[in-house]
C-alpha cells in the first residue's frame, strides 16, 4: 500500500502530564496511520492512553499540565503539531471532528441543540443563518432524529442519551470532516442504542467517505467494524494489525488475554478468562515491559522485567512489542541475549 | 498549590508591610499634630479667646465684644445646628429641649419673661400682673398692642384656651399639666384681663403661669383632643419669627415676622439644621455650612485652643440657671448605701478633679455640692465639695463596718459582699468613662463594681422600678427658682416618682414643704441653704460636675452678649459687609 | 513494631488523614494554622501576658505570687477548656495510629462526650470552689516606693480594667506600646484580653448554630413529610429575616452580656447547616445500599446517622470555619454599634468604636490595631475554611 | 411567601414586646418634673394613647389589620406616619445598595472570568489573594479608617464624613447637586461594595473554572471555536447562572450591612432608621422595617429564582417554589 493513501499518520507521539505527584507519561512513542475512508480502531483498557492520543490529534490536551513531548501528527501532508492555533482551529470540527464518550455532559445545557450545530456550520462554512438552520435540520434528519424541525429547537436535557449522541454525531459530521474521531461513542449507552449508533457511523462513513478513528475497549465492536486495529497498553501500542488478522492470531500476550476474555460463539468456553492484576498507575510504571507483572511469561522473565521491548514490524502490516512474539527477534539477537 | 501558597504569603507580607508603613507615617504625623496642639495650648493658656462669665458676677458681657451700642444691620441668616430632631413643634405637647430651641421666644411668647441680667420676672405680653395678698390669686393685664403673626390680636380667650388645653387630660401634655395641677380656675375679667385662682400657695405659680406660651385659639382650637395631639408642625404664635417650613430629618426654617408687635430682631432667617453625627457637626461648622452649634465638652476644650479655629469662630462658654449637673445616685434601699458614711466614702473615691482636668479638660467646670444652680441664690456658696481621698474612704468604710472578713479581697458586712451593679446608659461615652474610672477606684479599696449598660428605654424602666444599686445620670437645671420637691421629697420615693435613690430625710421634707409656701425669696433661700447643707452631709448623690453651657458661633455675628440668663440669639446681627446670605 | 506498621499500612489512609495531608500541602494554610494557634495561646494565657499583678514579688522578706492568687474562676475555666481541647486533639492523632478505622468514629465520639462531661463538671466545680478574688493592692506603687523588691511583672504590666486618666488617649510610645484608650487603659493589654471574647464568641456561637443546624436538619431529613414541610417554612422565615437586623433587635432589647451575644448569633445562623444536613439525609435515603439495608430490616435511623456523619460532617465543618469568622465579625460589629459586652470588658469592636473621638479627632491607634486584630482573625478563618473546602473536595483535588 | 412574612412579623413583634422598656417610659424620661402621685396615671394614659395597654396578641392583630392597609401607624419618636418616614429613607438605602450592587457585578464578573482564564497565572494568584483580603475586611474598620484618614481633621480632608449631601444642596443646580451627591456617596458605596465584590468575584472564578473543565467546553473546542468564543459563549453563560442566585443572598446581606455603613457615615437610610428605632423602642418603625426588610429579601429571592429560571433552561418557572 502506498504512503499517500494514508489520511493520518501519527509518529512517535509522546504525551506527558505534569502533576504535583509527578510526571505521568500518558502516551509514549505511539505511531500508527489511518487509511483513507477506513476505520481504525484503538483498543485498550481504560486509562491506557487512548483518549489522550485522540485529544492530542485534536490538540486539545489540557494545558498547562498536559504537554505533547515529542512526535509528529501528519494529516494530509500537514504536521498538526506545527500548525498555528488559528490554522488548527480551521481543521478542528472542519476536517477532523470528534465525538465524545459522555453524550450527557458533552452538550452545552443552556443552548438548544440547533444552536450548537449551527454554530459549527457557520463557523466553518460561512453560511447565512437560514441556510445553516436548514442544513442543521437536515443533518438531524440524517442522523435519524424523528421530526428534526421540532427537535432542533430543544435543549439537550429534553433528549435521551441516544438522541444526544446522535446530535453529537450530527454536529461532528456537519462539516463533512475527512476524519471522525469517535472516543468510546457507545460506552455510555445501552446495548440496543449502541448498535444503532455504530450503524449510523458506518452509514455516514459510506456517504461522505470519511475515515474513522474508533476508540473503544470493546473488542466485539472492533471485530465487526474496524479495518485496522492498534492495541494499547499502559501508554504504548503493543500490537498493530488488520483486524481479522489480529483476531485470528494475536501475538502479544496482552492481546491474547483480551481475546480470551471475549465470549466467542461456537467455541464452548469453559469459563471466560480474565487478565490478572490491574492497569499500572501512569505515575509509576513497572520497569521493563509494562505488562510483565500480569504476563504469564513476563512475570518470571528477567529480560521482560528489565528491558522494555519496542514496537517492531514482525511481518508486513503487523507490529508487536514483545520479546517472545514469534519473529520479533532475529536468530542473531536471540544468540546475543542468551 | 505550593506555588500559590508561597506567592500568597508573599503578598500577605507585602500587605502587612504597607500597613506598618502607613501606621508609622500616621504615627509621625499624629505626633506632630500633638506637638502643635500642646504648643498652642501653652501659648493660649495666657490669652484665652474663650469668653467666660462667672455667672454670679455680671462683669463679663461687654468685655471684648465690640459694637454693642451700634443698632446693627438687618439681614443674613443664622444657621443653628441641632444634634437631634424636635419630635414636634407644639409648645404644649412637645417635651424635648430641641423643640424649645426652635419655638420658645422665637415663635411663641409668654405673659412674663425673666430679665436676663436682674433675673426677675418682667412683663412681656402682659402689661402688668398682680398677686393677691394671700398669694392665692394672680391676675394679668394684657398689652393691647400685641397680636399674633397673622394679625389676630391676643386676647384673654387665647390665654384661657391655652390653659384649658394644657390641663385637658386627653391632651398629651402630662408633664406640663403637672405644674398647673393646683390651679383651680382661670377667670376672664375683661378682654385683656385674666385671673388665675390657686388652691394653695406656691412660689412657682407666677413663673409657671407667666411662662405659659400663649397659643392662638383661632388656629389651635379643637373638638377632639386627639386632633390637637396630632398638631405637630406649622406652629403659629406671636413671636418675632414665623414658621416657614420643616424638612423632616434635615431642617426647620423660621423667617422673621415682619409685622411683629415688638422690637424686631435683625437676623432675617433662622435655620435649624439637624445633624446627629457630632464629628459631622464640627466639619459642617468648619465648612461654614452652619454658624452656631453646641459642642461636646472635649470638642470645646480642644478646638477653643486651636488658633485657626478661634480666628473664625467664637467659643462661648457661659453659665445660666438651667445648666444641670451630672451625678452618681446611690440607691439607698440597698444594703450597701443605707449608711451615709458609705455614700460619703464613695464620694471620696470619685476623683472629680481628674474628671474635670482630664476628661472634660475645662477649668471652668464646677464641682457642685448640691442640687442647686452653683451660681444661683439658692445654693449656699459656703459649702465646699468633698475632696478625693481614698484613705478617708477606707476609714469611713471600716467605720461603717464594711471590712474584708473572709479575706477574698472584697469588703463585706454581715454576709453581704460589697459588690454592686452600676447602671449606665449605653452609648454615652462620658458616662461610660466615669463609670469605668469609679469601678477601678472602688476595686482599689476592695469594692467590686460591675457595670450594666442599658438601652435608654430599659434604663428608664429600671430607674422607675428602682432596679439598680448605683446609677449615672444628670439632671437639667430647674431654673432660677428651683423646687427640689419632685426629686428629694420622700413622697416621691413611691410609684414612679423621681426620688428613685430613695432619699428619705424628715428634716429635708419639712424644709422643702415650708419653702414651697414661702413667697419671700430671701427667706426661701435661707431654707434652701439648710437643705443644701443636709444634702451635702447625706450625699444621696455624688455630684460629679456641673459644666457651663458651651457654644461655637461664627465670628460674623455681632452684639453677642452674655447675660446671667445666658445668651439671647435674638439680639445678634451681622454687619452689612460680612453678611453671607441674601 | 513492623507488624504494627504493616497493620497500619493495611488500614490505608483515612479520609481525615487525606484531608489533613491535602490541607498542609499549602504553606499558607500552615501559616494560618500557626496564627490561629498563636491567637489561642494569647487568649488562654492572657492573664500571664497582660496583667498589672507581678508573677512574683518580695514584700517584707517573704515572697508573694499575686498574679496566680488573682486568677478568677473564668480564667481557670479557660485553662481547663484549653487543656481538655488539647487532649482531645492528641487523642484524635493517637486514634489514627492505634485505632482500627471502622470503629474510629465511634471511639472519637465516645472521647468527645467524655471530654465534654469532664469539662462541664470541671467548670461547675470551679465555680463552686474557686472563690472570686479581688486583689486591691497596687504593687507597682509598692515597687516604686521601695516597699517591695524583686517583682517580676507580665510583659504587658497593665490590667485591662485599670484606668489612668492622666495618660488617656496617648499615642503608642515606650510606656504603652500600642497607646491608651479613652480612660487610659493600655490598648495592647485590652487587645490581648479581647481575643478571649472574640474567640469564645466565635466558637460557642458557631458550635451552638452547628448543633442546632445538625439536629433540625437531621429531624427534617429523617422524618420528612409534614415535619419537613413545616420545618422548611421555619427555615425559610429564618432566612428571609434580615439577620443582622434581627440580631441587633434582640441584643438591644435584652440585657448586655457575652452569653446573650453568643446565643443570639447561634440561633440566627443555623439555617445553612440545617438545609445541608437535610439534603444529605434525603440523598442518603434514596441510595441503594440504604434501601437494601432497610429492606433487610435494619433501622433507618442507625444507617442514616452512621453514613451521614462521615460524609455530611466535613462540609458542615467547613461551614463552621466560615461561621467562626462570621461570628467574630458580627460580635465586632455589635460592639462597634454599642451593643457589645459590658465595659470595661475588652472587645475589639468596642475599642474600634473609640477610634474616632467625639471631637472628630481620629485616634489612629485605637482604630488600626483592633481593626487589624479583627481583620487578621477573620481573614485567617476564612482562609482555613477555603483550604478545608478544597481539601475535602476530591474533584478539586484531582483538578488542582 | 405570605406565611413567611407573617412568621417574620410575629417573631419581631414578639421580641420587641417581650423585651423590657417601652416608648412611654422613654418619652417620659427619668422624670424630674412629674409628681409621683400622678406619674402612674400619666403613664397609663400614655399607654392607652399609644394603644400599648392591650394584651400583645390583640396588639398584633390590630397591627396586622392596619398593615394590610399599608398603614404602619405613627412613629412613636417622630410622631409621623411610619410610611412617610420609610418613603424618605428607603430610596436612599436602595440607591446606595443598587449602585453598590451594579458596581459589584460590573467589577466582579470580568475580574472573576479573567482570574479563571488565567488560572494559576500571576493575575489569578494576585487577584485571589487580594479578593480574599477584601472579603475578610471588616466594613466598620474600613469605614472608620476612611473617615479617619480621608475626611478627618487629623489627616486628609478629601471627603465629607457624613450625610448624603452638603447643606443647601437643594439650592444647587442639577449637575452640581449630582456631583455633590456623588461626592458624598463615594465612601459609603465603597464600603458597601468591596466585600460583596470580592465574594462574587471568587464565586465567578470558581464557577468559570468548573465550567472550563466541563465536557461541553471540550466539545466546543473540538468544534474549532476560538478561545474567546469558548470562554464567553459557552463557559461564561453557564457560570453566570449560580452568580445570579447569589444576587438573592447578596441583597439582604447588603441591607444588613447598610446598618453599619449608614451609622458610620450617618446616612439617613433604612439601616440608620432601624438602628434608631431599635434603640428608642419605636415599635411601629421596628415592625415596619422588619416587614419591609423581609419583603425585600423575599423579592430578592424571588428575583433570584426568576432570573435563574430565565438563565437556565433546565429550570422551569413551576420549579421555583416560594
Amino acid at each position: 500500500m502506498s504512503e499517500d493513501s494514508f489520511l493520518l499518520t501519527v509518529d512517535g507521539l509522546s504525551v506527558s502530564f505534569f502533576t504535583e505527584e509527578g510526571v505521568a507519561r500518558a502516551v509514549q512513542d505511539v505511531s500508527f496511520s489511518i487509511k483513507n475512508g477506513k476505520t481504525f480502531a484503538l483498543v485498550g483498557e481504560s486509562g491506557c492512553g487512548k483518549s489522550v492520543t485522540a485529544l492530542s490529534i485534536m490538540r486539545l490536551i489540557a494545558e498547562p499540565q498536559g504537554k505533547i513531548v515529542s512526535g509528529k501528527i501528519v494529516f494530509d501532508e500537514k504536521n498538526l503539531l506545527e500548525l498555528k492555533e488559528k490554522q488548527m482551529r480551521n481543521i478542528r470540527g472542519n476536517k477532523v471532528a470528534m465525538i465524545f464518550q459522555e453524550p450527557m455532559t458533552s452538550l452545552n445545557p443552556v443552548y438548544t441543540v440547533g444552536n450548537q450545530i449551527v454554530e459549527a456550520i457557520r463557523l466553518h462554512q460561512k453560511k447565512p443563518m437560514e441556510q445553516a438552520w436548514a442544513d442543521t435540520v437536515e443533518m438531524l434528519h440524517k442522523v435519524g432524529i424523528p421530526d428534526p424541525d421540532r427537535r432542533v429547537s430543544e435543549y439537550p436535557h429534553q433528549m435521551s442519551g441516544g438522541m444526544r449522541q446522535r446530535v453529537m454525531i450530527a454536529m461532528a459530521v456537519s462539516c463533512q470532516p475527512k476524519l471522525l474521531i469517535a472516543d468510546e461513542p457507545t460506552t455510555a449507552l445501552d446495548v440496543t442504542i449502541q448498535a444503532q449508533i455504530l450503524d449510523l457511523l458506518d452509514k455516514l462513513q459510506e456517504q461522505n467517505g470519511m475515515s474513522i478513528l474508533l476508540i473503544t475497549h470493546d473488542l466485539g465492536v472492533v471485530a465487526e467494524r474496524a479495518d485496522d486495529v492498534a492495541v494499547m497498553y499502559a501508554s504504548r501500542i503493543v500490537e498493530v494489525a488488520e483486524s481479522k488478522v489480529l483476531f485470528e492470531g494475536p501475538l502479544h500476550p496482552y492481546t491474547q488475554g483480551l481475546l480470551r476474555s471475549l465470549p466467542r460463539l461456537g467455541i464452548s468456553a469453559k469459563r471466560l478468562q480474565t487478565i490478572a492484576g490491574t492497569v499500572p498507575d501512569p505515575l509509576h510504571f513497572p520497569t521493563g515491559c509494562k505488562f510483565h507483572p500480569r504476563c504469564p511469561i513476563g512475570n518470571s522473565d528477567k529480560r521482560c522485567q528489565s528491558i522494555e521491548p519496542r514496537l517492531r514490524q514482525v511481518c508486513d502490516g503487523r507490529c508487536v512489542a514483545c520479546w517472545y512474539a514469534p519473529g520479533y527477534e532475529t536468530e542473531q539477537e536471540k544468540k546475543n541475549t542468551n | 498549590m505550593n506555588g500559590r501558597s508561597t506567592l500568597a504569603t508573599f503578598f500577605l507580607f507585602i500587605f502587612l508591610l504597607i500597613m506598618i508603613v502607613l501606621q508609622v507615617l500616621s504615627m509621625v504625623q499624629a505626633d506632630r499634630l500633638y506637638e502643635r496642639l500642646n504648643h498652642l495650648l501653652d501659648t493660649l493658656a495666657s490669652s484665652r479667646t474663650v469668653i467666660v462669665n462667672q455667672g454670679n458676677q455680671a462683669k463679663t458681657g461687654a468685655k471684648n465684644l465690640p459694637g454693642q451700642e451700634y443698632p446693627g444691620d438687618e439681614g443674613d441668616w443664622l444657621v443653628w445646628c441641632l444634634d437631634a430632631e424636635p419630635e414636634n413643634l407644639n409648645p404644649v405637647t412637645s417635651t424635648s429641649l430641641y423643640a424649645r430651641y426652635v419655638i420658645s421666644s422665637t415663635i411663641f411668647e409668654s405673659l412674663l419673661e425673666y430679665d436676663p441680667d436682674k433675673l426677675i420676672l418682667r412683663p412681656l405680653l402682659a402689661e402688668s400682673y398682680k398677686i393677691s395678698d394671700d398669694g392665692l390669686e394672680i391676675s394679668f393685664r394684657l398689652r393691647d398692642d400685641v397680636h399674633f403673626s397673622d394679625g389676630h390680636p391676643i386676647t384673654a380667650d387665647d390665654i384661657i384656651f391655652t390653659y384649658r388645653t394644657i390641663v385637658n387630660p386627653k391632651v398629651d401634655a402630662a408633664n406640663l399639666a403637672n405644674y398647673f395641677k393646683d390651679i383651680n380656675d382661670v377667670i376672664k375679667i375683661s378682654n385683656h384681663e385674666v385671673k388665675f385662682i390657686m388652691n394653695r400657695v406656691y412660689f412657682k405659680f407666677l413663673e409657671i403661669i407667666g411662662g405659659m406660651e400663649i397659643l392662638p385659639e383661632h388656629i389651635y382650637k379643637f373638638t377632639d383632643p386627639m386632633e390637637f395631639n396630632k398638631k405637630r408642625s406649622n406652629p403659629v404664635g406671636s413671636g418675632p419669627y414665623i414658621f416657614e417650613k420643616w424638612d423632616v430629618g434635615r431642617q426647620v426654617v423660621l423667617k422673621r415676622n415682619d409685622n411683629y408687635w415688638g422690637k424686631k430682631p435683625k437676623i432675617r432667617q433662622i435655620i435649624y439644621r439637624i445633624i446627629t453625627n457630632l464629628t459631622a457637626t464640627v466639619q459642617a461648622l468648619r465648612a461654614g455650612d452652619i454658624d452656631y452649634m453646641r459642642p461636646m465638652p472635649d470638642q470645646f476644650s480642644e478646638l477653643s485652643r486651636d488658633n485657626q479655629f478661634t480666628d473664625k469662630f467664637r467659643c462661648l462658654s457661659y453659665w445660666h440657671p438651667a445648666v444641670g449637673y451630672f451625678y452618681i445616685g446611690w440607691n439607698q434601699q440597698r444594703p450597701f448605701f443605707k449608711d451615709a458614711r458609705v455614700r460619703l466614702a464613695m464620694t471620696h473615691l470619685v476623683d472629680r478633679e481628674a474628671i474635670r482636668t482630664y476628661i472634660l479638660k475645662n477649668p471652668d467646670v464646677n464641682i457642685p455640692t448640691g442640687p442647686f444652680y452653683v451660681y444661683g441664690r439658692q445654693a449656699d456658696p459656703a459649702i465646699k465639695p468633698w475632696p478625693f481621698d481614698p484613705n478617708k474612704a477606707v476609714q469611713l468604710l471600716n467605720e461603717a463596718g464594711w471590712t474584708d472578713h473572709d479575706g477574698d479581697g472584697i469588703r463585706d458586712k454581715d454576709g453581704v459582699k460589697f459588690s454592686f451593679r452600676y447602671m449606665i446608659g449605653s452609648g454615652l461615652y462620658l458616662h461610660e468613662q466615669i463609670a469605668k474610672m469609679v469601678k477601678d477606684q472602688a476595686a482599689k479599696v476592695g469594692i467590686e463594681v460591675s457595670l450594666d449598660p442599658y438601652e435608654w428605654s430599659v434604663f428608664v424602666e429600671r430607674l422607675h422600678s428602682r432596679d439598680f444599686d448605683a446609677v449615672n445620670l444628670s439632671w437639667g437645671g430647674g431654673g432660677i427658682q428651683e423646687d427640689p420637691y419632685q426629686i428629694w421629697h420622700s413622697s416621691q420615693i413611691g410609684n414612679r416618682g423621681s426620688n428613685y435613690v430613695g432619699f428619705n430625710n424628715p428634716q429635708a421634707d419639712a424644709i422643702i414643704e415650708e419653702a414651697r409656701r414661702t413667697l419671700d425669696e430671701n427667706k426661701r433661700n435661707e431654707l434652701y441653704h439648710q437643705f443644701h447643707r443636709i444634702i451635702h452631709e447625706e450625699q444621696p448623690y455624688t455630684f460629679v460636675y456641673s459644666r457651663p453651657e458651651q457654644r461655637f458661633l461664627d465670628k460674623r455675628f455681632e452684639n453677642v452678649k452674655i447675660h446671667k440668663l445666658g445668651i439671647n440669639e435674638l439680639e445678634w446681627y451681622v454687619p452689612k459687609d460680612k453678611q453671607k446670605y441674601k | 513494631m513492623s507488624t504494627k506498621s504493616q497493620v497500619r499500612e493495611s488500614w490505608g489512609t483515612s479520609y481525615g488523614q487525606m484531608v489533613w495531608r491535602e490541607f498542609f500541602k499549602s504553606r499558607l494554610n500552615t501559616a494560618c494554622m500557626i496564627f490561629i494557634i498563636f491567637l489561642f495561646a494569647a487568649a488562654v494565657l492572657a492573664p500571664f501576658l497582660a496583667n498589672d499583678k507581678p508573677f512574683v514579688i518580695r514584700i517584707g522578706g517573704q515572697l508573694h505570687f499575686p498574679l496566680f492568687g488573682d486568677l478568677q474562676p473564668n480564667d481557670y475555666c479557660v485553662f481547663l477548656a484549653a487543656i481538655v481541647g488539647f487532649c482531645q486533639l492528641l487523642l484524635v492523632l493517637r486514634n489514627h495510629r492505634r485505632v482500627e478505622p471502622s470503629i474510629r468514629g465511634r471511639v472519637f465520639w465516645r472521647q468527645v462526650s467524655i471530654n465534654t462531661v469532664i469539662m462541664v463538671t470541671g467548670i461547675i466545680l470551679i465555680f463552686i470552689f474557686v472563690p472570686r478574688r479581688l486583689d486591691a493592692t497596687d504593687y507597682k506603687s509598692m515597687v516604686a516606693s521601695g516597699k517591695a523588691t524583686s517583682a517580676y511583672f507580665a510583659p504587658v504590666p497593665y490590667g485591662y480594667a485599670r484606668t489612668d486618666l492622666k495618660s488617656r488617649e496617648q499615642p503608642p510610645g515606650r510606656e504603652h506600646w500600642l497607646g491608651t484608650d479613652d480612660v487610659g487603659s493600655d490598648v495592647l493589654c485590652r487587645l490581648i484580653h479581647g481575643s478571649r471574647i472574640s474567640l469564645s464568641v466565635g466558637f460557642v456561637a458557631v458550635g451552638l448554630s452547628t448543633v442546632i443546624g445538625i439536629i433540625i436538619g437531621a429531624i427534617l431529613g429523617y422524618f420528612g413529610g409534614k415535619v419537613d414541610f413545616l420545618g422548611m417554612r421555619v427555615v425559610e422565615i429564618m432566612m428571609a429575616i434580615p439577620t443582622f437586623f434581627l440580631i441587633i433587635t434582640i441584643v438591644a432589647f435584652f440585657p448586655r452580656s457575652l452569653f446573650n451575644i453568643m446565643i443570639v448569633i447561634g440561633i440566627t445562623s443555623w439555617t445553612e447547616d440545617a438545609r445541608f444536613i437535610r439534603a444529605e439525609f434525603f440523598r442518603l435515603r434514596n441510595q441503594d445500599f440504604v434501601q437494601a439495608a432497610v429492606s433487610l430490616g435494619l433501622p433507618l435511623r442507625s444507617i442514616l446517622f452512621r453514613h451521614m456523619l462521615p460524609n455530611g460532617i466535613a462540609p458542615v465543618l467547613v461551614n463552621a470555619t466560615f461561621g467562626i469568622a462570621g461570628a467574630i465579625f458580627i460580635e465586632a460589629a455589635l460592639s462597634f454599634l454599642g451593643f457589645g459586652v459590658a465595659p470595661p470588658m475588652p472587645s475589639w469592636g468596642q475599642m474600634l468604636s473609640l477610634g474616632v473621638s467625639t471631637t472628630g479627632r481620629f485616634l489612629w491607634w485605637l482604630t488600626l490595631f483592633p481593626g487589624m486584630a479583627i481583620f487578621f482573625t477573620v481573614l485567617t478563618y476564612n482562609l482555613v475554611g477555603e483550604a478545608l473546602r478544597d481539601a475535602i473536595d476530591p474533584r478539586l483535588r484531582k483538578a488542582a | 411567601m405570605i406565611p413567611t412574612l407573617l412568621g417574620i412579623t410575629i417573631m419581631v413583634f414578639a421580641i420587641s414586646r417581650i423585651a423590657p422598656g417601652d416608648p412611654v417610659s422613654l418619652s417620659m424620661g427619668p422624670g424630674g418634673q412629674l409628681d409621683a402621685a400622678r406619674a402612674a396615671d400619666v403613664r397609663k394614659a400614655r399607654m392607652a394613647l399609644y394603644g400599648l395597654d392591650k394584651p400583645i396578641p390583640v396588639q398584633y392583630a390590630k397591627w396586622l389589620g392596619r398593615v394590610v392597609r399599608l398603614d404602619f401607624g405613627d412613629s412613636l419618636k417622630h410622631h409621623r406616619p411610619v410610611i412617610d418616614i420609610i418613603k424618605e429613607r428607603l430610596p436612599i438605602t436602595l440607591t446606595l445598595n443598587l449602585i453598590a450592587f451594579v458596581l459589584i457585578y460590573v467589577i466582579a464578573l470580568p475580574v472573576g472570568v479573567l482570574a479563571a482564564v488565567k488560572h494559576k497565572k500571576l493575575f489569578d494568584r494576585f487577584s485571589s489573594v487580594i479578593l480574599f483580603m477584601l472579603w475578610s475586611l471588616p466594613s466598620m474598620w474600613v469605614g472608620q479608617m476612611m473617615i479617619g484618614y480621608l475626611c478627618g481633621p487629623t489627616f486628609e480632608n478629601w471627603f465629607p464624613p457624613a450625610g448624603l449631601s452638603s447643606n443647601y444642596a437643594d439650592q444647587l443646580a442639577f449637575f452640581p447637586w449630582l456631583w455633590d451627591r456623588l461626592w458624598h456617596l463615594v465612601l459609603p458605596v465603597l464600603c458597601l461594595t468591596y466585600s460583596g465584590f470580592a465574594y462574587l468575584a471568587k464565586q465567578v472564578r470558581a464557577g468559570m473554572l468548573d465550567n472550563l473543565r466541563a465536557d461541553y467546553v471540550r466539545t466546543a473546542r473540538a468544534k474549532g471555536l476560538s478561545n474567546a468564543a469558548v470562554v464567553f459563549h459557552h463557559a461564561f453563560r453557564n457560570s453566570v447562572i449560580p452568580v445570579i442566585t447569589i444576587m438573592a443572598t447578596l441583597l439582604p446581606a447588603m441591607l444588613g450591612g447598610s446598618v453599619i455603613i449608614e451609622s458610620i457615615f450617618s446616612v439617613p437610610g433604612m439601616g440608620l432608621l432601624a438602628f434608631e428605632a431599635v434603640t428608642t423602642r419605636d415599635y411601629n418603625v421596628v415592625m415596619a422595617v422588619a416587614t419591609i426588610g423581609g419583603v425585600l429579601n423575599l423579592i430578592g429571592l424571588l428575583l433570584g429564582d426568576i432570573a435563574y429560571a430565565i438563565a437556565d433552561p433546565r429550570i422551569s418557572f413551576e420549579g421555583s417554589e416560594l
